[in-house]
């Protein structure tokens, strides 16, 4: 599919958000003007982003059957997506996640242990035991704390956007959201801002086709793509295959150039599935098949995999080794956090914590209430 | 009778009430092909059809929003949000327009609807799978808010309030689905199907809006409370020997006063006690009412026992969940105050 | 401008959104597909229909610079609208309106001394005084309670609409907004709503250009025309001269067309001009200077009247009859209401009766309340 | 010092902020070129730019979340929602996330944002002109809610809640804007540059969040208010006779509890007035913790005297106000329990 001028007419991309825009095609090419043109090094560092992010899940899901933590969401066969924007953006910027963009903070460096810490709620957990496992926190990584109510984020990433903007400053915004909250309040509130104020901003749907038990077509109705709804603001917005690491890339590039240049807020419908269950307490058997073996779009690690194997980048041995890296990174990750305790466990942080940062100063009354407190 | 737990109570009482009512309608998000998160709609679209239960889209301004429409138009929507945590988006539908619609139009339209949502936390839920935010409710003229703490009164309400002509907030302390939590987390579950108040009748009844339940009589002191605390009372009452009288308050708005004021007035003291933040808590109505109406009669100062002022926090919530032991010591302060 | 099927494909539709459909031309003939072929008498009673309103709101007006009302809110310019949808539709459908659609009851044959009882807020107010003046209702007249939350109605009425559906009714709603108000959730919620059920629903917004002292342009964003956001949900979106009533008539007639057809939603923007001020809290000489002598549309009632003048429908005897009667008919109505006290005048009806209808009946703490106001 | 109305306050108030601190942004419905409907931001687009004080659309919900997002970006949002009525689409913003922030992110990101809404009833505005909701704020923790009574404290609460580093709701009661609306409607309404409260400094100066004002000195009761109705109550006070202490309570949470107490001790009656509905107002809070704290040393119970539980009725604004009747009424009655 071709790929527009940063400052296309929308009219003119307007089309474009029925089609998909891919890259890697059913033999492992990069084909087509949106190939972005990535070294060797950087395939091979995307792949190992996803393979650890996999890996990580994995993990945190074993450690959930062994009754080490009560919760946890994966993002089984989304990987490509939020892996790839993360390369694709720079330091500076910030992303307004929802609890399936695990892929960002790892993709960005942040310590594995950090991520388990929290999600066991030990000792050393950054959020003080506060949070359900998954719903991270860090601004030094460009990764804005996740909210447990949907949507409210992707007008906070306006508003984030509008802030630089005003400040003159370069760094855009990134905000995400599941195909299936895109029918809440704050989806519009977002898009009217972002086309209103031409907010730097990308507007990212991840169309993994479940809202738990729900189909995409209730948040969908009567539109054929997602992206359909940005377009009715003017916001110039694209079908994106989210299962090819490559177009995730390019694209989410192109996406970043825009509002860097001041050209306003771009929309991304990222076409994926949900391969796993919602989270943890879910079971999908209640109301669908399993679909994943038959999804047209493919796992996007094998995918990237091929590729690279097709183009020499990669050969048996290195990816064993890959492999073996990520999983090794992640055991010793999880054997360092679970050291720390965990709630689970009944090794946490004193009690009394949960009375800060309620206020930047503790007020009286929690003062008193704290010292009701043992521990 | 037959031994129910409480999210089959309530899926009984949606069985009958749809059975009576072909106006009643049921929805929300999750809700009808899968029956909902908690499973408390199960069923219902199988046996209804799509037309009288189903999904919608995650917005619950939407559902709300519609469900004022339909029940204008003449239905009796009883809706589904998916944990209390998340019915801020609707709550301008709630309090603009819901409770209002009545008054505004003179009685020309009405919105006889029910809201359901699971609330309360010592599921390790985090600060929003958690929160009891009923005193957001109580505040607002043109709302009756019900909170359920058994399987008996949870279906009994429930089509009450599906049959009562005012839009009704019905509380399901998500706790006490499948069994009479009393906060001794360490311990296993006691089902239901080994309470009383697991006994369901079968077929229609209803609890009249506005009546407490006297849950264990005594002569010590009063508690007011409701939901899951009602447990946690009645074991504090146990382990300290302190012959509590716990009241049940079922339904908050409006209160049965009279319930209420005789007990206090017969202890001549009043614990109250909610899992929601104290300040501003429904508790503080609780206090200030009693106070103002039983003053005389009151030995000491009536005592809230309630969540701190913090966000329900995922690895404190014992902590933060005012157990058994705090009940218990604040019914032993009572005494000797 | 091309009239389709009504169940033309929503993409065959689309570009009608940035056009404007119009029946009456500049010489005051009715020309093009869209023409609705009403009667001279039909076309009469909607000139006296708008007639009515505008004196209607002139003598409240006067009324409000008398002291005899505190408040009021005109819809002068913008009569066409809603008083040729409430010809175009039904007994039994029912409006879902704003504060500035009194020409919906108007043309309805709702009384108007019920209406100036109600702006009164007088003894024999139908609000029993518990609205502002203008806050409406009438079931019985398909007028839903006015509300003073902007935008809350526009999922009600999808709302009432699916009810509608769901019990086999062939009553339609109409949902409607103005432009300024798109801007809020609720808009979405009803969109989404609309769109996934395929709701009997109509979807107005009236674009008067402004929201209190805001152009259009902060609600509008990037689009080039509200009707833009309908299309966004596939829901099919015409953008009509609000100003031209026989195009109002048309378009509304085709649009309950297709919802009684179960053809589902169809977004309408009527383009129009808020010709006076926001309401008699406001002075618009703070933020526009007159626009309303160069507004293209030009006057619904001028227009109306010079189609029925070439047509020969009237002649200038008819029309001064007119005129004196609508203006008879609304100063016998003030009288009439006025002899029923007034608010300012301090002759309401008994403050006790605040206490009913907060609930069916009356609780306990009510009754202690009640007992504590005297009168 | 200049006498100013309170609108002249609040906007010197800005002027002051923005002049500060150029991370302070100033945005809302009709605020930017127009000045807001009660002019309170007039001037401050032309002045400063229209980066930094601009129009928006009809969002509160993108108002509040936008806010937000710039908050955590660095910036001090001060927004208008236009009337307290039509702050619940953006409830959620308020309640789930900026309240809640720095809890939840432990700190790593903060919301150190003002919203300022014009409250109250008094002008004919009918339901949704007329609220106040303050205790909808009150029970959420994370927040700080401030309400002020006349020129002098809003300017210089205004700049503390803008220096605040949370977020803090800022509840203008409309009634008081051009001057100390005492309950008496039936009289020509007094100017702000006739009194004292209405003398403000120059330039820069503070007022500490969480410190109440002592507005009258008396023996007799003690009366807890705040916004419109202190002057109410001075009148009541006046025209019984009654030696009545009037605290001005001005920031409800956190509350100034010392202030509070040392009155009702010294007192032993305490009369709670406001204009929200009673039920589970912020006047039931009060009221329990008074109790709670000084149970033996009151000589009566405390009385709440506030809105009636029905929406703001337009026709019958002044049967629905707590007025300077009723108010001393209470206090007599009080007097004499
Ligand atoms: C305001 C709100 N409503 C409901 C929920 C419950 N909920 C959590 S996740 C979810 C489904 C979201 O689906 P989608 O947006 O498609 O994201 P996905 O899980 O597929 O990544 C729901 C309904 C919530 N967290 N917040
Ligand atoms: C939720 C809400 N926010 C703000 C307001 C205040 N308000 C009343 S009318 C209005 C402007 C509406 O403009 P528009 O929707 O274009 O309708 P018009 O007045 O032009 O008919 C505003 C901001 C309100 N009534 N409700
Ligand atoms: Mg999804
Ligand atoms: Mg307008």
């Amino acid at each position: 599919m071709r790929k527009p001028d940063l400052d296309e007419k929308v009219e003119r991309i307007a089309l474009m958000r029925k089609q998909l825009v891919r890259v890697l095609d059913d033999d492992g090419q990069a084909v087509g003007p949106w190939a972005p043109g990535l070294t060797p090094e950087q395939l091979v560092t995307g792949l190992r982003d996803m393979m650890l992010v996999r890996a990580f899940d994995a993990r945190m899901l074993r450690a959930h059957r062994q009754g080490k933590i009560s919760f946890y969401m994966q993002c089984l066969g989304e990987e490509a997506i939020a892996c790839a924007q993360q390369r694709a953006l720079r330091p500076g910027d910030m992303h307004f996640p929802t609890y399936r963009q695990q892929g960002l903070l790892i993709a960005s460096g942040y310590p594995l242990v950090e991520m388990i810490n929290q999600v066991l709620s030990n000792t050393h957990d950054p959020l003080k035991g506060r949070q359900l496992p998954v719903m991270y926190s860090s601004r030094e990584h460009g990764f804005f704390s996740i909210s447990g109510n949907l949507a409210t984020q992707y007008v906070q990433a306006v508003g984030w956007a509008m802030a630089s903007a005003l400040r003159g400053g370069t760094a855009i915004a990134s905000a995400w959201i599941g195909e299936g909250a895109t029918s809440e309040s704050d989806f519009h509130a977002a898009l009217v801002f972002a086309s209103t104020y031409q907010a730097p901003v990308i507007l990212n749907i991840v169309n993994n086709h479940w809202a738990i038990s729900t189909p995409e077509d209730f948040a969908r109705g009567a539109s054929a793509t997602f992206a359909d709804r940005g377009y009715g603001f003017s916001i110039p917005a694209l079908r994106v295959d989210g299962n090819d690491y490559l177009a995730v890339y390019a694209v989410s590039q192109w996406a970043a150039q825009r509002a860097r240049a001041n050209l306003g807020p771009t929309m991304v419908e990222w076409v994926t599935l949900r391969v796993g269950a919602h989270s943890t307490s879910d079971d999908p058997s209640g109301y669908r098949t399993d679909e994943a073996a038959r999804f047209p779009l493919g796992d996007p690690v094998d995918r990237l995999t091929r590729h690279l194997l097709v183009t020499g980048a990669l050969d048996d041995a290195r990816q064993q080794a890959l492999a073996d890296e990520v999983t090794r990174d992640v055991e010793a990750a999880f054997q360092e956090a679970d050291s720390h305790g965990s709630v689970k466990g009944g090794v946490v942080i004193s009690p009394k914590t949960m009375f800060d940062d309620v206020y930047a100063v503790l007020p009286r009354h929690l003062r008193e209430q704290r010292d009701q407190v043992e521990g | 009778m037959t031994a129910m737990t409480m999210i089959e109570a309530i899926r009984d009482a949606h069985v009958v009430a749809m059975e009576r009512d072909d106006r009643v309608v049921v929805f929300g998000e999750d809700v009808g092909y899968f029956g909902g998160v908690f499973r408390c709609t199960l069923g219902l679209q199988q046996r209804f059809g799509a037309h009288r239960c189903f999904d919608t889209p995650i917005s619950e301004a939407g559902i709300v929003g519609a469900a004022v429409g339909m029940a204008a138009y003449g239905l009796r929507p009883c809706v589904e949000i998916q944990f209390a945590d998340y019915m801020y988006p609707a709550y301008d539908q709630i309090v603009s327009e819901a409770a209002r619609l009545r008054h505004r139009s003179a009685g020309d339209f009405t919105a006889p609807l029910t809201i359901r949502m699971p609330t309360g936390g010592g599921i390790f839920g985090g600060q929003t799978h958690s929160q009891s935010p009923e005193a957001l409710f109580t505040h607002v003229a043109g709302l009756k808010t019900v909170v359920v703490s058994n399987p008996y009164d949870a279906k009994g309400l429930l089509l009450a309030a599906i049959e009562d002509d005012d839009p009704v907030i019905f509380l399901e302390p998500k706790r006490v689905y499948n069994g009479p939590f009393d906060g001794h987390h360490e311990r296993p579950i006691v089902p239901w199907s080994k309470h009383p108040l697991g006994e369901v009748p079968e077929g229609h009844y209803t609890i009249e809006l506005g009546t407490a339940r006297v849950h264990r009589a005594g002569s010590d002191l009063t508690v007011l409370t409701y939901g899951t605390l009602v447990h946690v009372a009645q074991a504090a009452a146990d382990e300290t020997g302190i012959d509590a009288e716990i009241i049940d308050l079922r339904t908050l708005v409006p209160l049965d006063l009279d319930t209420v004021l005789a007990s206090v007035i017969k202890t001549g003291r009043c614990l109250v006690v909610h899992e929601a933040t104290l300040t501003s808590g429904y508790g503080a109505e609780l206090s200030a009412t009693v106070q103002e109406r039983a003053f005389h009669h009151l030995e000491a100062p009536i005592t809230r026992v309630c969540g701190w002022d913090t966000p329900y926090p995922h690895a404190h919530e014992w902590a933060y969940f005012p157990g058994p032991d705090r009940v218990g010591r604040a019914m032993q302060a009572l005494m000797s105050a």
